[in-house]
C-alpha cells in the first residue's frame, strides 16, 4: 500500500500552525486559493502570520478574510492592489509588506522543493528590488547580463489547493488554478492539500499527476467551494 | 493624434508572424484584437496560459481560467497551461519572443518604471521586472505626457525603477520611437496630424530626428 | 490558427546540425531515446559533436551508433557502462569523456529552459567533482552545509523523443521515458522533437501537456520505433 | 556471517513506514524483497518513479517502463512518474528518507568512495553523489573487505570520494555499525557465528565496541 497522507478536516490539518509562522499560500487572485484552509485559520485565529502568497485576495475574500481579522503581521507578494483594508493597513504600519518580482517568488518556492539554495535572475537588477542583495555578470548564450542571487524559500507550512488528488497524496490541479500551487507544494516544511476530489491510489494516471505525494504531508477532501470570479469578463454570443 | 485604440493597432504592426506575445494590462490588452489575419501567433499570459483565447461567452465562464489580469478567458486550440515558475522560466529564457507593456517613465537609455509613486499606495510589481529584464524586444504602449502635462519621454527616470535599459521601442499617441543604442529616443513616425514640432515639444528626453519623417499610416 | 512546428522528416529538422556542434539527447539507458534523430546523423556523418546525454547507448544501438563511426567527439553524462566500444575510444584517448552527477545534468539542463544562469547544488562536493569550482556554504532549513555553483548548460540543438505531440508543439511524454526530455527539450537553442503520434491541436488536454510548444522548434513523427530493452527482467506468473 | 541475502533482510528492519525509499545496485535492490509486511514504504528511482512495483509478468515488459538499474519494471497503485530533475529535486530537498548504496570504502569519518578506480575504466557516478551529498539517512551494504582481503572500513578512503562525511550506518556481513559523529564505526551488532575479535581484525579505521554486542537476530 502506498503512503497514506488523508486527514478528515482542516481542522485536523492545521492543528500544529501556530503563532507568528510562515504559510506559503497557493492561488493567483481568487484563482485556485485554498478556501478551506483560509477558513480554518479564520476560525482558529492565529495570529502573527507571514504570508508568502503571490496576492492577498479582496476585502472579503482569500486572504482578505484573514487580513480583515488582523491575523497577518507581514504579506510577501508580488501584486497586492484590489484590496481596501490591506491598504489601510499598510499606510497606518501595522502590515509589514515585502514585494519581490513574480517571477522571483515562483522560482523560490521552486527552488525549495528542489533542494537549491541560491540562484540568479535577473529579475529586479537595477532597482531597489536589488539593493542589499548581491549581484553577478554572467554572460549565458552570448549574452553579457547582471543577475542578483536570491534565496530559496523556508516555510513552514505549504496551503494548496488542487483539483483531484489520491490518498497517496498525488495530485492534479485544473487549467489557471494551478499557477503557484505546484510550486508551493515542494516548498513547505509540511505541506497541506485540499482537493475537491479525493479518491483511490490507482484513479489517477501516474503519467499525468502534478506533484507526486511524497512532496504532500497531509490532503483532505474541501467543501463548499465558492470560487469566487474577481473579473468577470465575457464577450455575447 | 492616435486614440488608445490608434496606439493598439500601430503595435500591432509589430507583431510577426510565429511570435508569442506577452501582454501587459490596459492599452497592450487591446493589441490582441488588431492582429492582422493570417499571422500565426501565440500569446502567453504570466500566471500560466500559452494559447490565449477571447473572453467566454456570457455564461461559459470558468473561475479556474483565467489570465493575469485576472478576468476570465478561455484557451484556443494547441494551448497549453502550465506553473508559474516555468512561465517565467520561458520569459527569462527569451522563448517569449515580445512583451508589450505600459509605463509611466521611459527613459532615452531604455530604463522603464511603471511599478511603483513613492507616497502612493504602492500594488506591487507582478510580472512586470521579470518580463522587462528578460525580453529581448520590449515595447511600451503609453501616453506621452502625464495628467501634469509632463513628458514620459525623460533623460533619466525620476520614478523606482522597474528595469534598466530594456525598452527597444514606444509608441504613444503622438508617434513611434525606438530606443537607441548609445541613449536617445528616435522619432520614427508622427501620428496623423501631429508635427515633428509638437513632438519635441512634449519629450523631455534626448530626441533623434533624422531626415523626413513619415506620417504614420494604419 | 497556433505556430505550426511540423517538419516533415528527421532529414529536414536536423539540415543545420553542423561538425563539432553540441547536442542534448535526450533518454536513460536506451529509455526514451531519439531514435530517428540518431540514424539521421548516422546518415548524415556530422562529426565532431559533444554530446550531452545521460549515458552513451549500447555498442549497437543509441548513441553507441555514433559512437561507431566515431562521429562523438566529447561525451557529457553521468553513466557509460555496457559500450565496449566507447571504453576503447576513452582508453585509447580517442574519446573526450565528462562525468557529471546525475541530478546535476538533469538541473542545469532545466536552468537553462528557466534562463536561470548558475545555481547551488550539494552533489559532488569535497569530491573531484567539485575541483576548481566555486563552493559556498549555505544555512537551509537549519541545516549548514557546503554546495557547488553549477551553470545552465548551452547547447545548439537538443534531439528529443517524446509519446505525442500536436503541430504547435506541444508534447507529452510516456512513463519513464520521460526523463531527460523535457529537460533537454527547454534547453536547446533550437529543440527538435521526435514523436510517435503527431496530433492536430486541441486534440492533447492543455492541462496535460508535458512540454509546451514555445520550448519546440521543430516537431515530426518518427518511424520504425525499435524501442530496445536494455535489461529484461521478469517474473513468473 | 550473512551472505547477501542476510545483509539486506537485516538492512529490511531499517525502514520504516512511511518511508520514501531509493535502492541502488546490487544488494541495496534485494532489500524490497524483505520489507516486512504492514510496513507502507514507497519506493523511489531515479530515473523518475515513486512508487515503484516490482518486475512485470513476462509477456508484459514496457519498454518505456524501466528503472535506474534500466530493467523493467511496473508501478504499484498511486505511483508517479516524473523527469530526472524533479526526482532529484525530492532528493536534493530530502524528501526522500533513506538511502541505501553499495561502496567500496567508507571512512571512519563517513566519506564514500564508490564509483572509480584510478587507472581502470570509469563507469561514472551516475546519481550517486547527488543522493549521498543529499540524503538525511545513507545506509551502506557491502562487503567488509575487497577481493584482495584489505578492509573497507578505513580511517580515510584511498579511493576518489563520492561523498564526504555522508554515511551513517553499514551493514556486511560481520556486522552492523553507525558512523559516529566524532569519526569511528560503533559496532551495533554481530552477524551470526561472528566474534568482536573478527570485526577487529577485519576493520582497520577505528572501531568503537561499548559492553556486550548483541549477535543479530535475523
Amino acid at each position: 500500500m502506498p503512503i497514506n497522507k488523508v486527514v478528515y478536516s482542516a481542522e485536523e490539518a492545521l492543528a500544529d500552525i501556530r503563532d507568528n509562522m510562515t504559510l506559503l499560500v497557493g492561488g493567483f487572485g481568487l484563482c485556485g486559493i485554498p478556501e478551506n484552509c483560509i477558513s480554518e485559520l479564520v476560525r482558529k485565529g492565529t495570529k502573527g502570520l507571514t504570508c508568502i502568497s503571490n496576492n492577498a485576495g479582496v476585502d472579503d475574500f482569500g486572504l482578505g478574510l484573514l487580513l480583515q481579522k488582523k491575523q497577518i503581521r507581514k504579506m510577501i507578494s508580488s501584486y497586492v492592489g484590489e484590496n481596501a483594508e490591506f491598504e489601510r493597513q499598510m499606510l497606518s504600519g501595522e502590515l509589514e509588506v515585502e514585494l519581490i518580482p513574480q517571477g522571483t517568488l515562483a522560482t523560490r518556492c521552486m527552488m525549495a522543493g528542489y533542494g537549491i539554495p541560491a540562484f540568479y535572475t535577473p529579475a529586479g537588477y537595477g532597482t531597489e528590488v536589488g539593493e542589499g542583495k548581491e549581484s553577478r555578470r554572467f554572460t549565458y548564450k552570448g549574452q553579457e547580463k547582471d543577475y542578483l542571487m536570491e534565496y530559496a524559500f523556508d516555510a513552514d507550512f505549504a496551503l494548496v489547493k488542487a483539483w483531484k488528488g489520491d490518498t497517496a497524496g498525488n495530485v492534479i490541479y485544473r487549467q489557471t488554478a494551478r499557477n503557484f500551487n505546484p510550486l508551493m507544494a515542494m516548498a513547505g516544511k509540511i505541506t497541506i492539500v485540499e482537493v475537491e476530489e479525493l479518491v483511490q491510489p490507482g484513479e489517477l494516471d501516474p503519467n499525468q499527476v502534478h506533484t507526486p505525494g511524497i512532496y504532500v504531508d497531509r490532503i483532505f477532501q474541501g467543501t463548499h467551494y465558492e470560487k469566487r470570479i474577481e473579473q468577470r469578463t465575457v464577450r455575447s454570443k | 493624434m492616435l486614440d488608445k485604440t490608434g496606439i493598439a493597432k500601430r503595435i500591432a504592426r509589430e507583431v510577426k508572424d510565429g511570435m508569442y506575445v506577452n501582454l501587459g494590462i490596459g492599452i497592450p490588452t487591446l493589441v490582441a484584437n488588431y492582429i492582422p489575419e493570417g499571422i500565426n501567433v501565440e500569446l502567453q499570459s504570466e500566471n500560466g496560459i500559452l494559447g490565449m483565447g477571447p473572453f467566454p461567452f456570457e455564461g461559459e465562464e470558468d473561475a479556474d481560467m483565467i489570465n493575469a489580469g485576472k478576468q476570465t478567458v478561455t484557451l484556443l486550440p494547441g494551448a497549453s497551461i502550465f506553473d508559474s515558475a516555468m512561465s517565467f522560466g520561458m520569459i527569462r529564457s527569451q522563448r517569449v519572443h515580445l512583451t508589450i507593456l505600459g509605463a509611466m517613465e521611459v527613459s532615452e537609455n531604455g530604463d522603464i518604471a511603471n511599478w511603483k509613486i513613492p507616497g502612493k499606495m504602492v500594488k506591487g510589481m507582478g510580472g512586470a521586472m521579470d518580463l522587462v529584464a528578460s525580453a529581448r524586444n520590449i515595447i511600451v504602449a503609453m501616453q506621452h505626457v502625464n495628467k501634469a502635462g509632463e513628458s514620459k519621454l525623460l533623460p533619466s527616470c525620476t520614478l523606482p525603477l522597474t528595469g534598466v535599459k530594456c525598452v527597444k521601442k514606444i509608441v504613444t499617441e503622438l508617434g513611434v520611437f525606438d530606443v537607441m543604442e548609445g541613449g536617445g529616443f528616435r522619432l520614427l513616425e508622427r501620428a496623423p496630424g501631429v508635427s515633428v514640432e509638437q513632438i519635441r515639444n512634449s519629450t523631455a528626453g534626448k530626441l533623434i530626428v533624422e531626415g523626413e519623417i513619415p506620417e504614420m499610416v494604419l
